[in-house]
């Protein structure tokens, strides 16, 4: 039988259970909604302007270089498991694979684009 | 009809219908919810197909990054969030018989093909699909040349998409 | 075989003999066997969250000073019951504006993500989840779930400290997830395996701590970075971003990221024990009993969580772009070359007796360290030349 | 066992939903999203046919990791371009980027 069944059912029974906290919260807990418990929270001031506040560039360049590296550890892992076995060239095809990246690294980091401000 | 067979049909049904919510909902952000959804149910249809490591892999890799990216993206493009004006051009007519043809066509083509309703061999006991992969991917005879093309591909996308979103003049 | 050595196995079989005598389908009774032991393995897992509360008060209070908890029952036991039931009958308010789905989708899949982590932890030889093959790798996308939780929480509330906190927390657990994803790959080449359970077996003759100290203690930095503890919590920097991305959630909902946290640090403290510290094995008791298994497991993931914890009350907040740099400028550079230099080192070493291969895993660790952090001091000291001036030296001769 | 056509059904299904979803949506990050799940339908392929054909021949498999490479490479640098025009002219939107047209 496929093994991802019990995956499934972990999911599932994962899912149901903070489902049932949540409900019982709800079932047991009062519900008396008014304007001002329901308007948005600052620290007890009149929410100002927009929520959609504009961000900071750099957050797309954490995903970006995330992104990047997370594609290559999806490479490096079969890689990894082999590598007991193979020889040495292979032990150099994943040194250069991951020279090259960090070059893509050393760059970003030169263009000063992972510093926060 | 099989267990199988029904959770095939389940996982599919909700893979499309969530895929049809990424192409119609107006909220950018619930467009890339929905595609998480729907990638989930392909990462389903993978465990399925009893490609456990590609499963794994296009969690990680889409609703841990891809999906992570183009809601940064969204918060980055939109100052305000309220949808202004319709979501689809003018042409959208034009694009849905498109998809509905190709789609009459691709299922014409594949009905024709009476070789492709045979049923999947067992996997042999014992394979490991993880290190068959590492061999082909660090052999000469194989994929290797992939494997570190893969890596200037990932290096000229970093570089590019850093210099093409981010300098300054 | 019988109870004494492989519980799981004779208690199902049992079940399933007395499911099938009803008339069900075999298949169909195995799965719901199978259900019922997840059920009860979650169930359990709950009740340990439950008293994980009591644990963390406990050891925070004796961190501070304190006595903490001391007045509910003996020891104070009961008191997070207690705190349970409060949080049930607290009001669930909903903020106006809140995307109704999305928010309350939010913290279940912030406690699913902690909880399907489980399925892949092997407790002792013969229990267990299941034995995926890609079970390293399932880490990481459990905690890609938990990720996108959170950033759905932050974005759903309608609220500026939400969502500003949950922006910074997703940058700074995806920036800390390549280390972690790096130092996955270590305890992966030693045992030629992704399997968790493969991967304690092959830790019998060395703990891989000895073999990879440094990645090891890479590991834990990243693992606290990816939990969002201090010194890495600045989602719950008060006096900026009031509780982060989950502000405006109360009662059982606010509980349900609460008790995921705990879980998390509890489960990942076990998964620093599995990976480094040979999991459930000790000297061979393992062997004795499953029962026996599960407690040294058990004592390891606790030792993980204390060790979490000391780490959390004992340092300060750092700053949020001190905190990128650290991870940007040094944790992901040095990631990358311990596993080049572990790689390298495996093959050179392939072949050699166990203690060869050790002293040199261990020396090529130590000595990648010792460069590392000689590099830094360097760099700070010429950073802070830049800012002061040279030191003067001569001075302090007269 | 479910037939092999039954997922190459599938795959052309989700293959024609982003096919519409690129050709038809105004904001360039949509037409992304779109894109997305018709490379996501090549995968589905890709591993049907590897389950389908021999287990061992693993070419199946090592093509769906490397349309993964595409798919980050094409997103990362799509988004980027979508930010950059984004700063430039203050639209996201794909028909007013009308530039090239005389």
């Amino acid at each position: 039988m496929n093994e991802w069944i019990y995956v499934a059912l972990f999911m599932i029974v994962g899912a149901i259970i903070p489902i049932g906290a949540i409900v019982a919260g709800f079932i047991f807990g009062p519900k008396k909604p008014n304007p001002i418990k329901q308007s948005t929270y600052e620290c007890g001031i009149e929410p100002v302007g927009d929520v959609w506040v504009q961000f900071k560039a750099q957050y797309y360049i954490f995903a970006l270089v995330f992104l990047v590296f997370d594609v290559e550890a999806v490479f490096l892992f079969p890689w990894a498991v082999k590598l007991g076995q193979l020889g040495l060239y292979a032990v150099v095809e994943g040194i250069v694979f991951i020279s090259i990246l960090i070059v893509g690294l050393v760059y970003t980091w030169r263009k000063g684009m992972l510093e926060w401000s | 009809m099989t267990p199988e067979k029904i959770i095939f049909l389940i996982v599919a049904g909700a893979t499309l219908a969530s895929g049809l919510m990424v192409v119609t909902t107006r909220n950018l952000i619930h467009a890339a919810l929905w595609l998480v959804a729907t990638l989930f149910g392909v990462a389903a249809v993978f465990a399925i197909l009893n490609a456990g490591f590609i499963a794994v892999v296009q969690i990680v890799v889409y609703v841990g990054a891809i999906a992570i990216l183009f809601i940064f993206a969204v918060m980055l493009t939109r100052k305000d969030m309220r949808d202004s004006g319709p979501q689809h051009n003018k042409n959208w007519w034009a694009g849905a018989l498109l998809a509905v043809m190709t789609f009459g066509g691709l299922v014409f083509l594949v009905q024709s093909w009476a070789s492709l309703s045979k049923a999947a061999a067992d996997i042999p006991s014992g394979f490991d699909a993880v290190s068959q992969l590492g061999n082909q991917l660090t052999s000469p005879n194989a994929y290797v040349l992939p494997f570190e093309v893969a890596s200037v591909l990932l290096l000229a996308a970093m570089v590019g998409a850093v210099y093409v979103a981010f300098n300054r003049k | 075989m019988n109870f004494w050595t492989d519980p799981l196995k004779v208690a199902a079989e049992w079940l399933e003999g007395i499911l099938t005598g009803w008339g069900m389908d075999a298949i169909f009774a195995h799965v719901l066997v199978v259900f019922l032991g997840v059920l009860l393995l979650i169930t359990i897992l709950m009740v340990l969250d439950i008293f994980l509360v009591w644990i963390e008060r406990k050891v925070v209070s004796r961190f501070q000073d304190r006595i903490g908890p001391n007045r509910v029952g003996p020891y104070g036991l009961i008191q997070p019951f207690a705190d349970i039931i409060k949080l049930i009958i607290k009001e669930d308010t909903t903020p106006d504006g809140a995307d109704k789905v999305v928010y309350n989708l939010a913290p279940i899949l912030s406690m699913m993500s902690v909880l399907i982590v489980w399925a892949v932890v092997p407790i002792a030889p013969v229990i267990l989840g299941t034995d995926l093959n890609v079970g390293v790798l399932f880490l990481i996308a459990a905690g890609a779930i938990g990720t996108l939780s959170i950033i759905m929480a932050g974005w759903s509330s309608n609220n500026k400290f939400a969502l500003i906190g949950g922006f910074r927390q997703v940058a700074m657990m995806v920036a800390f997830e390549i280390p972690m994803l790096t130092m996955l790959l270590i305890p992966t080449i030693f045992a030629g395996s992704m399997n968790m359970n493969a991967i304690i077996q092959a830790q019998g003759s060395i703990w891989y701590f000895f073999l990879s100290p440094l990645g090891t203690l890479i590991f834990l930095i990243a693992v606290i970075a990816e939990l969002g503890r201090a010194p890495f919590d600045l989602a719950e920097g008060e006096s900026e971003l009031v509780a982060g991305y989950n502000t405006e959630y109360s009662g059982m909902k606010f509980g349900m990221f609460y008790a995921g946290e705990l879980l998390h640090a509890m489960t990942f403290g076990g998964i620093w024990g599995i990976l480094f510290f040979g999991g459930y094995r000790f000297f061979g008791l393992e062997q004795v009993s499953p029962f026996l298994a599960v407690l040294i497991f058990l004592a390891k993931a606790l030792i993980g969580y204390w060790v979490i914890m000391w780490v959390k009350y004992t340092m300060m907040r750092i700053r949020i772009d001190q905190m990128l740099a650290f991870n940007w400028m040094f944790l992901t550079p040095l990631s990358f070359v311990l596993l080049m230099v572990t790689a390298l080192a495996n093959a050179l070493l392939a072949g050699t007796s166990i203690w060869v291969y050790g002293i040199g895993m261990f020396a090529s660790n130590i000595i990648l360290g010792w460069v590392a952090l000689e590099i830094v001091r360097s760099y700070s000291r010429k950073e802070r030349e830049k800012l002061e001036g040279p030191r003067k030296v001569a001075e302090a001769h007269h | 066992m479910i037939p092999l056509s039954w997922y190459l059904f599938f795959s052309a299904a989700l293959f024609s939903i982003g096919l519409f979803g690129a050709l038809s949506r105004r904001n360039a990050v949509a037409i992304l999203l779109g894109i997305e799940l018709m490379l996501n339908s090549v995968n589905v392929n890709l591993v049907a046919f590897w389950r389908y054909g021999d287990v061992s021949m693993m070419a199946g498999q090592v093509f769906a990791i490397i349309v993964f490479a595409v798919a980050a490479a094409e997103v990362s640098v799509g988004l980027a371009l979508v930010i950059s025009v984004y700063r430039r002219r203050n639209t996201v939107i794909a028909e007013d980027l009308d530039m090239l047209k005389w």
